[in-house]
């Protein structure tokens, strides 16, 4: 097999440039690349473009570039949880594109499926529409929604392997296998990095031919964001 | 006149057996918690997974186990869990039986308003647009006035929209009515003390009545 | 959890009516719902489209409807292993739709997603473009497909449990997750039946939503086509 | 002239470590038995697997584990399994960096005709056509000349078409030829005791000769 492990966060985004389209995993906070995040802070390149579900908290996850100002635009479909993202969108610092979930999940698939383009119901009528082709199947009308591919994906698995086969571990997969197939460049942490032959093929989520750059990541912090929890 | 609890109970009469749900985040969330026991249903949660079971205890935590809501929460027995395509994937090709959400405003054509309010900070859309433009059923919790008394269920939406014609059924705090399919919303039943003249006023959709409406039972 | 056993495979195909579309998965002979077809031979409804990347060969599989006169159309990227297969389509009596492999599998996939057309570069200039929309994107071309949905999905899978959630083995997954998803009603069979809790929700290839009938099978022959070995 | 194992060992050398690999049926799937063991690739299986590994033995035969010329196979320490929508998408977004397959022509311009020969039953295309389309690297395993001694690289195809303009290189029994991306065969290498005059006069389509060509070293 072909191994894909470097040392660690540092050397996985060693050359993302300035200016880079990213896509970066997760829900929430749930799922997030931690330690890529924290190297790309350390690394400070500057003008990204983010493609993620959410932009994180104003202390952790995307949050942090924010802060750093090293994020040029944001591409989700919510926003909600940060003040100074809502700062710097009023202020015209950073641009804001957004995208309903499944257009965007289903976008981001299409990147990594190789098909340019889809006809999806999300969004019809509203101003998500506006600019784009409609046509109609079967008496219902649909939007043509086009792939997002990105320069760097950064995904987290719960496993991986040296060869860069990927598990997921409960709601933290979301957005990951798909951004795993849709970089050019895909680099993936984990919270358990074990040689090839450990992960049974058919449990694989995520299959290495679709991983450039695998490493362990350190101290993982999965913060919570609605700490929810009933009595007994 | 409901309160939230209220209207989250009345809309939990209306879950069927077998039936697979996908509850939006504030009242609808609510509503699983009035579900009989003696009904069987399986709660989507858009961010990957079919089986949401209760809140976790202090030690059952998990942060890799939230819901769309971003809570933590546990599975059922016999829970499956995949990506965010997959999700959308099941919500466009119309396998969630019942989507349950809130709204802002709700036309008399069954357009809904929910995501963004013109002067405020633009949150985004999540998967309601998704939501509203594939689900076999949808019904809508909210609140039929807003505070200053203007009705919210109106001849077409003032707000800019999530989605066209696909509101079936509202639970409001005074009514349930159902949108019919060329327009207007029919009355269906009254919230206990409230009558059929406060539901007119509050409503400036228009509004069907024919013969006697019975006041809900919970 | 809702329960979706029933008995056998006679009372899950009980209510296929004379020219339904089907889909059934599988791979040459890998990963064949052998049940739900022995009970289609028993139950004798005539008609039958048939959407399966392959036809059986003369004495198994789909092959067996095919000798029976049951199948009046198959949709398949391939064909080519089945005698009878050749003399009905020479003759007249099959309508055969031939479809690229990789087309195949993402319009079943489309079915199954709610996303009724998309764009492929497989068939661009080929006679499989007759007919279709083509465009450009990014200055290649492309072809319009669209989905494909059956009114039944027989699949095959190696586990599941009561609720409808599925686990595949080996390369007999092939096309059964994706017609899994794109029936109206889908009718899986299974090697092992387990209570719910028995499957790890990470490891679940498809989830019981997509599901409506389950029921273990019996005496699966799992025949080999091309049985290939070494020596040592 | 070269043989079939002659030509699966002369693809053999255009194999770089760290490549993901999609064999066709026949002598692309000889090509695996001549990679250096130095050399660490992936092969790919279209129906559902990356990382295939040599044939059972008689112990190891798993109906449930087939390549997709339908043979039994075993797998590699390593392996990943999935279903056959992924496996296209993989080829389709050009993640499989090298596709080697069969022709029964190939023109100037690198069209390929490879799935149907009228007259005869048609089979159907399988993957081909997907393949064709999307790889990044296409290298055709083919005989110059069909039995009757009448050439297989063409100006233009005769046969229907499998896919346009994506044939890069071609190693037959006589030569190995690039196609330019203007159009045209540039002669690479001869194979052992073929001459440049042989190959001229098997090749139809436009070939292009420059400076001295070596005869191929297996």
């Amino acid at each position: 097999m072909i191994n894909k492990v470097v040392a660690d966060a540092d050397e996985a985004v060693r050359d993302i440039p300035d200016q880079a389209v990213l896509m970066l995993g997760g829900f929430g906070l749930c799922g997030i690349p931690e330690n890529a995040i924290a190297a790309l802070l350390r690394k400070g390149v500057k003008g990204l473009t983010c493609i993620s579900n959410n932009a994180g908290v104003d202390d952790f996850g995307i949050g942090l570039m924010l802060k750093t100002r090293q994020v040029k635009k944001m591409i989700s479909s919510y926003v909600g949880e940060n003040a100074e993202f809502e700062r710097q969108l009023l202020s015209g610092e950073l641009e804001v594109e957004l995208i309903p979930q499944g257009t965007l999940a289903e976008r981001v698939r299409a990147g990594g499926a190789g098909i340019p383009a889809f006809f999806t119901p999300a969004g019809v009528g509203t101003e998500v529409a506006a600019g784009k082709e409609t046509r109609d199947f079967d008496g219902k009308t649909y939007l043509m929604e086009r792939w997002l591919r990105a320069d760097f994906s950064l995904v987290k698995a719960w496993k991986g392997d040296t060869a860069g086969n990927l598990i997921y571990r409960g709601t933290a997969r979301n957005f990951n296998p798909m951004m795993a197939a849709a970089g050019k460049v895909t680099i993936a942490e984990v919270e358990e990095l074990v040689p090839v032959g450990q992960l049974d093929p058919n449990d694989i989520h995520t299959p290495g031919i679709y991983v450039h750059r695998i490493f362990q990541g350190r101290g993982y912090e999965k913060r919570i964001e609605q700490r929810t929890t009933r009595k007994s | 006149m409901l309160d939230k609890i209220g209207i989250a109970k009345r809309i939990a009469r209306e879950v069927r057996d077998g039936m697979y749900i996908n509850l939006g985040i504030g009242i609808p969330t609510l509503v699983a918690n009035y579900i009989p026991s003696s009904i069987n249903v399986v709660l989507q949660s858009e961010n990957g997974l079919l089986g949401i079971g209760p809140f976790p205890t202090e030690a059952e935590v998990d942060p890799d186990l939230i819901n769309a809501g971003k809570q933590t929460i546990t599975m059922m027995p016999g829970s499956a869990l995949f990506s965010s395509a997959e999700s959308f994937a099941m919500i466009r090709s119309g396998k969630v039986d019942l989507t349950i959400l809130g709204a802002m405003e709700v036309s008399e054509q069954g357009d809904i308003a929910n995501w963004k309010v013109p002067g405020k900070m633009v949150k985004g859309m999540g998967g309601a647009m998704d939501l509203v433009a594939s689900a076999k059923h949808i019904i809508v919790a909210m609140q039929h006035c807003s505070k200053d008394g203007a009705s919210k269920l109106l001849p077409s939406c003032t707000l800019p929209i999530t989605g066209l014609r696909c509101v079936k059924r509202i639970v409001s705090d005074m009514a349930v009515v159902d949108i019919l399919p060329g327009g207007g919303f029919k009355l269906l039943e009254r919230a206990p003390g409230v009558t059929v003249d406060d539901i007119k006023k509050a409503t400036a959709g228009k509004l069907i009545v024919e013969g006697e409406i019975p006041e809900m039972t919970l």
